[in-house]
């Protein structure tokens, strides 16, 4: 159950649209189902009304939208950030990829986000509804007569269940407490597969990426992923390619992926989130940010605006590629 | 299609020795884009280069690959051979078959299967070759040189001797820097005024030399060739063209008890002031915070006097707009504050003070007239202990100091200490140290005149502890090669301290994108055979902004910038590297990566209109490689998360074709 | 000399001194209060357990001359704490069986009036296992 | 010596500055290395994108080396450090995913290191070679 309501997001939405400060209202928008919630843009306190949902099941990141929807709102935009949107606000600032004067941001507490997959696994296919009541989430399905009780925290998102931090590092306003900096365990599993062997992860990463599709859904929700043009649609790259065709693809997309937003990714976990395979990509983001803090220090992506990003950072005293794999041995 | 001619070189038998070179054409034949493909024996000889020449007529090629020796080697043979067929010589790729194939392989099967392959990977390379011209960018014939000292005069008195126009920016009221406050100068012991001014006076009569003194450099825009900068003239008060320097208002001036910077504090001056007699140019300076006329709109005193009516209290900040075609800085250099070594006492006794306050104190035109004095009460000092090391060679992490060697103390020091011994024969002088450096034409001789024929007790130890007792300094040192604990009464305790760079050079450097190392000590565009460039074009560095220099260093510096300045004005056009980064506006999302990386500062951003396809426009934020800039590295195009940056000539396509040519 | 050179390292590891950083310029033993009591001064510490001679400074009365102010500590411009090397051959000394400089029994025989109770507290620690 | 039978193919980045010049060194003092050597030149080492060493193994390459100035003597004074990270970032991610990571290397090689340059490649040829086939990154089609 989020501490906040809809009622009162949509009630501060309607403030700032009747008093000017915005023209519109970037929010989650009702789906065809409960947890199908999307993106949605309104414009009046009607259209709120109608169509503004905020349940257990508004994941969406809404820093990447602003990219496109700012530079074309007439007036400010507003929109509801939870604390780690904030994270990628900030980095897409830093890259100048939106003008901050036209957005107006409202920071929101945020409980937790449920995972439909652990849902699903629980009441089985058909979901008719899904309701919060307390602390569970109450499910009517086509098949069961009953409806099904399941506790919330036992469906929440794996990145939230590791969440790094309930703090809002940007907005113009804040509904609700504000939160701390979490101790999180977000690497213990990049830990748990570093410490097997190689032929174990590779047919860990084998087995989970060979699944991939190539539908590219982590990619356009990435909020660090705002290219105008993708490398992977760029002929002049030499790397473009459109569908994974054979294993290497599937591995050449997925580390390039990473790459590219290595020391910019703020562990969002959007890309997780909307993965249609279940693929556990943001542990290829984590072992980049693990990675980053044990060489150069500890950074986090959007933390503070025009911050260097570390792959564009050096220092005299950097440690060398060999050494990386050394390090364990000299600390034993 | 490219029109590829393959020309396989057979070097003698350097290559042919170990390389099948006839199977080498003949592989190459069937290769895409090949069209002619033969064998010589030194293509690099004029008959070898009329080969390559005729082929391009007669095949009509538009692409050579040469299998020869190292490009680092006759890659540029080569191109002028190809602009002599009528080529862009940028159509040429070298395989490099006798340095990286036929001398390091024995085996001729190995050897020649190896040279195919590289030779496939230049013809795939050149199939992607497209013509590159280098940029050409006009230079401004005009030098900037940023600091007055005896760097910056030097290097301006040797442009301006080779006839370019140059600007000298000073922050000080007068040019001459540190070298007008010392006494003397070692190894020869003239007096630094004497050889100084007639330099600063030369300086003032040249006509292609200009002062800006009193001012600052505020903004530069631009690159090589064509830097824009703005220089802030401080309001001094005084009409510099009026003012004839008579010193008038200087003696009326009722103001009188202000700290004089040039004798460092050490006596007082006026709030209108002359910084000393030799000053260039010689007008006076209203300090604002001592000027009662200034400050509350009382007295008035300056103006009256002033029979040229140069006084002006209504003056402003000037903002001045020059162009340059290069820029030099030599911004100098400070000792550093003696605030954290209370172990010697220098904020508790006046009679504790630096070697730069020491310079002053036996200066002839300083506060003592030259008579050796203690500060605290005038009374000749009869022990004197230098220190030396002070905040020199600490720790990296010490909380004080500095890790490097100033370089220039352990020679000032014997200076200061022989000049002592000279003038004062009675006067005890003990000079600890903790090892003597003087590498230098006559510099060690100099310092062992000091200790044997001067007498100057040089001791191997430093100073624990000063503690100011009744009118004595109680110094407590060691003497290691005694093993002893040296307790001594001294009357007067030098400090030679560490110098560091001047800190209006970080701020410098950030607008002039130059790189400094942690010290704030200017960085060479090479530690060895660039010392007086800066990486980023155009800047060049001259004396202490470097590093720690003495005076005839500095002043081989300042001319060895001076003739980097000469040769780069003495250009009508730069010509560029035409093998740069360039930006594919379309792909770029602004997002400065690239320009993090830059080591130049080659990337600029700017706001651009697009067409959208549903016909709106839309501004975004794009980069833009400055072409004179960029030297080609390539640090941006892996940065760039789009790919939208590229490099000419080493395109990732091109080098996407070497790999798959070599792995197929 | 392998004993010496397994009494080195563990010198030194229990100081945490790296006397490879001493440039040898005796500030140490130019502020040094105690330098009239003591027969090895703190740079002939640094040199000596560099150079493995540590024999010396065991038998060394220096050891318990030294004062622990950290005077050479502070003013030591390489960073490198001579006095965290005394204080380590100091227990690498009391530490041994029948090491103590002083034991309980020793204690009423300082007692004075101008001695105040809180050296000797601390004088106990310092010598005593 | 022991003779291998496997014959790995090696593809090396070499700097023009002083990583190329090495190599050109290693040849003038005829310091021989494997031919399964293949030099691709580049400005600097931070020329070298991360696509290329996979492209280089999707297309059936063994090993990629990337040599470059040693750190801080880089042609472009900075190249090299953003190398040094780039690489550390990619070969342990490639090792991340069960990629052997002897197979990639990066190494400093100055003008006047000839010497370090054959060494390098021997040693670098050696361990590929002992590793054998690259199956991990590879693309079938690719193949002969």
């Amino acid at each position: 159950m989020q501490k906040i309501t809809r009622e009162q997001l949509i009630a501060k939405a309607s403030e700032l649209l009747s008093n000017g400060t915005v023209s519109q209202v970037l929010g989650w928008g009702k789906g065809e189902f409960d947890y199908d919630v999307t993106p949605t843009l309104f414009s009046s306190a009607e259209e709120l009304e109608n169509g503004f949902v905020f349940n257990d099941f508004c994941g969406a990141n809404f820093s990447k939208y602003l990219v496109s929807k700012a530079a074309k709102a007439d007036g400010k935009l507003l929109v509801f950030l939870k604390p780690c949107d904030t994270y990628s606000f900030n980095q897409l600032l830093t890259e100048h990829r939106f003008d901050r004067e036209k957005v107006y941001a409202v920071g929101i507490p945020c409980e937790g986000m449920a995972d439909i997959s652990k849902v699903k696994a629980i009441s089985g296919d058909g979901i008719a509804s899904i309701n919060a009541d307390g602390d569970n989430l109450v499910v009517t399905t086509l098949y069961e007569d009953a409806p099904i009780t399941i506790a919330t925290k036992d469906v929440l998102a794996e990145r939230c269940i590791n969440c790094k931090s309930k703090k809002h590092v940007a907005y113009d306003e804040l509904m609700g407490e504000e939160g701390e900096v979490l101790a999180s365990n977000r690497f213990d599993e990049v830990a748990r597969l570093e410490a097997m062997t190689a032929d174990e992860r590779f047919a860990f990463w084998q087995n989970e990426l060979s699944r991939c599709i190539r539908c590219n859904a982590c990619r356009d929700a990435c909020p660090a992923c705002t290219c105008e043009k993708c490398v992977f649609d760029n002929p002049n790259s030499g790397v473009e390619n459109k569908s994974p065709a054979n294993e290497f693809e599937e591995k050449l997309f997925h580390i390039i992926r990473a790459y590219h937003v290595a020391g910019r990714c703020t562990d969002c976990g959007e890309c997780s989130r909307v993965c249609p395979q279940n693929i556990p990509l943001h542990l290829l983001n984590r072992k980049f940010i693990k990675d980053i803090n044990e060489f150069y220090g500890e950074y986090q992506a959007g933390e503070e605006v025009d911050s260097r990003a570390p792959l564009v950072n050096y220092t005299t005293e950097d440690l060398e590629p060999g050494e990386v794999f050394d390090r364990g041995d000299n600390n034993a | 299609m490219q029109r590829v001619g393959v020309f396989v070189c057979w070097c003698g038998s350097n290559i042919a020795g170990t390389v099948d070179v006839k199977a080498v054409a003949e592989a190459l034949k069937n290769e895409p884009g090949v069209v002619f493909s033969t064998d010589y024996q030194y293509m690099c000889s004029q008959a070898g280069q009329d080969m390559i020449i005729n082929a391009v007529k007669e095949h009509n090629l538009t692409g050579i690959v040469v299998c020869s020796c190292s490009p680092r080697m006759h890659e540029a043979t080569f191109r002028k051979t190809a602009a002599a067929a009528g080529l862009n010589p940028y159509m040429v790729e070298i395989a490099n078959i006798r340095e990286q194939c036929s001398w390091v392989h024995k085996d001729m099967a190995l050897g020649t299967e190896k040279a195919i392959i590289l030779g496939k990977a230049a013809v795939a390379k050149v199939n992607l070759n497209a013509p590159l011209t280098p940029g050409q960018s006009p230079v401004t014939k005009r030098a900037l040189v940023i600091g007055g000292g005896i760097a910056g005069i030097q290097t301006a008195l040797d442009i301006a001797d080779a006839g370019f126009e140059v600007d000298i920016v000073e922050k000080k009221p007068t040019i001459g820097g540190k070298m007008a406050q010392l006494d003397k100068t070692f190894p020869t012991l003239d007096c630094a005024a004497c050889i100084l001014t007639p330099k600063m006076v030369d300086v003032a009569q040249n006509d292609k030399i200009r002062i800006f003194s009193y001012s600052e450099v505020a903004e530069v825009k631009g690159f090589v060739g064509n830097f824009d900068v703005t220089i802030k003239k401080n309001a001094r008060y005084v009409k510099e063209d009026i003012c004839t320097g008579c010193g008038a208002c200087v003696e009326k001036c009722p103001m009188k008890k202000n700290p004089n910077e040039f004798n460092l504090g050490m006596d007082n001056r006026p709030a209108i002031y002359i910084p000393f007699a030799q000053a260039v140019p010689k007008v006076a300076t209203i300090d604002p915070n001592a000027c009662n006329m200034l400050k509350n709109g009382k007295c008035g005193v300056c103006a009256r006097i002033c029979t040229a009516g140069a006084i002006d209290y209504t003056q402003k900040d000037e903002y001045i707009e020059e162009k340059y075609g290069a820029i030099v800085v030599a911004t100098g250099f400070n000792p550093i504050s003696m605030d954290k070594f209370d172990e010697f006492a220098y904020n508790q006794s006046k009679d504790v003070i630096t070697s730069l306050e020491f310079e002053r104190l036996t200066n002839a035109a300083g506060p003592t007239a030259g008579h050796l004095e203690r500060p605290s009460d005038g009374r000749s000092p009869k022990t004197i202990v230098f220190v030396q090391c002070v905040g020199s060679r600490c720790d990296a992490c010490a909380e004080k100091g500095k890790e490097y060697c100033s370089k220039i103390c352990c020679m000032y020091t014997a200076k200061h200490a022989m000049l002592v011994r000279d003038k004062y024969p009675e006067t005890e002088v003990y000079v600890f140290y903790i090892d003597v450096r003087t590498p230098g034409k006559n510099f060690d001789e100099f310092y062992r005149r000091a200790v044997e024929e001067y007498g100057v007790k040089y001791v191997k130890g430093m100073v624990g502890k000063v503690v100011p007792e009744g009118d004595k300094l109680k110094v407590q040192a060691s003497d290691l090669l005694a093993n002893k604990q040296l307790h001594i009464d001294a009357d007067l305790v030098v400090l030679a301290a560490a110098i560091e760079p001047d800190k209006s050079a970080r701020p410098l450097a950030t607008m002039l994108t130059a790189s400094m190392d942690t010290n704030d000590f200017f960085t060479e565009a090479h530690p060895k055979l660039r010392p007086v460039e800066s990486p980023t074009a155009g800047v060049f560095l001259s004396g202490a902004c470097q590093g720690p220099k003495d005076i005839p260093e500095t002043v081989s510096q300042a001319s060895a910038a001076a003739a980097k300045v000469i040769g780069l004005l003495a250009k009508d056009k730069l010509t560029g590297n035409p093998c740069i980064a360039h930006s594919d506006e379309l792909m770029c999302n602004g997002c400065s990566s690239c320009a993090n990386v830059c080591p130049y500062g080659a990337i600029t951003y700017e706001d651009k209109e697009f067409r959208m396809p549903d016909r709106t426009t839309k501004v975004r934020r794009v980069a833009s490689v400055n072409p004179a800039v960029c030297q080609g590295c390539g640090a941006c195009t892996v940065a760039c998360p789009s790919g939208a940056m590229d490099l000419k000539g080493f395109a990732n396509l091109q080098i996407m074709a070497e790999v798959d040519a070599i792995c197929k | 000399m392998n004993n010496n050179k397994y009494l080195r390292e563990e010198l030194l590891r229990q100081s945490g001194v790296n006397p490879k950083k001493c440039m040898k310029c005796g500030k140490c033993t130019a502020t040094c209060p105690a330098f009239d009591e003591m027969e090895y001064h703190p740079h002939q510490f640094v040199s000596m357990v560099e150079s493995g001679d540590i024999e010396p400074l065991l038998k060394s009365e220096s050891l318990y001359k030294c004062l622990s102010c950290f005077a050479c500590i502070d003013r030591c411009p390489r960073g490198v704490e001579p006095a965290k090397l005394v204080e380590a051959v100091r227990l690498s000394v009391i530490r041994k069986q029948g090491g103590n400089r002083l034991s309980a029994d020793d204690v009423p025989s300082l007692l004075d009036e101008d001695v105040p109770q809180q050296l000797l507290v601390s004088a106990f620690r310092k010598y005593s296992k | 010596m022991q003779v291998n039978e496997y014959k790995p193919l090696i593809v090396a980045f070499c700097c023009n500055w002083c990583s190329y010049a090495g190599a050109d060194l290693a040849g003038n003092n005829r310091l021989a290395y494997p031919a399964d050597v293949k030099i691709i030149r580049v400005p600097c080492s931070c020329r070298v994108n991360p696509t290329f060493i996979l492209r280089a193994f999707q297309r059936g390459a063994d090993g990629v080396i990337i040599c470059g100035c040693h750190p801080g003597d880089c042609h472009y004074t900075s190249g090299n450090y953003y190398t040094r990270r780039r690489m550390a970032a990619l070969f342990s991610m490639l090792d991340f995913l069960g990629i052997e990571k002897e197979r990639t290397r990066l190494e400093w090689v100055s003008a006047a290191e000839g010497a370090k340059f054959a060494a390098t490649m021997n040693d670098f040829v050696q361990t590929v070679a002992s590793l054998g086939e690259n199956k991990r990154l590879e693309d079938l089609r690719c193949k002969k």
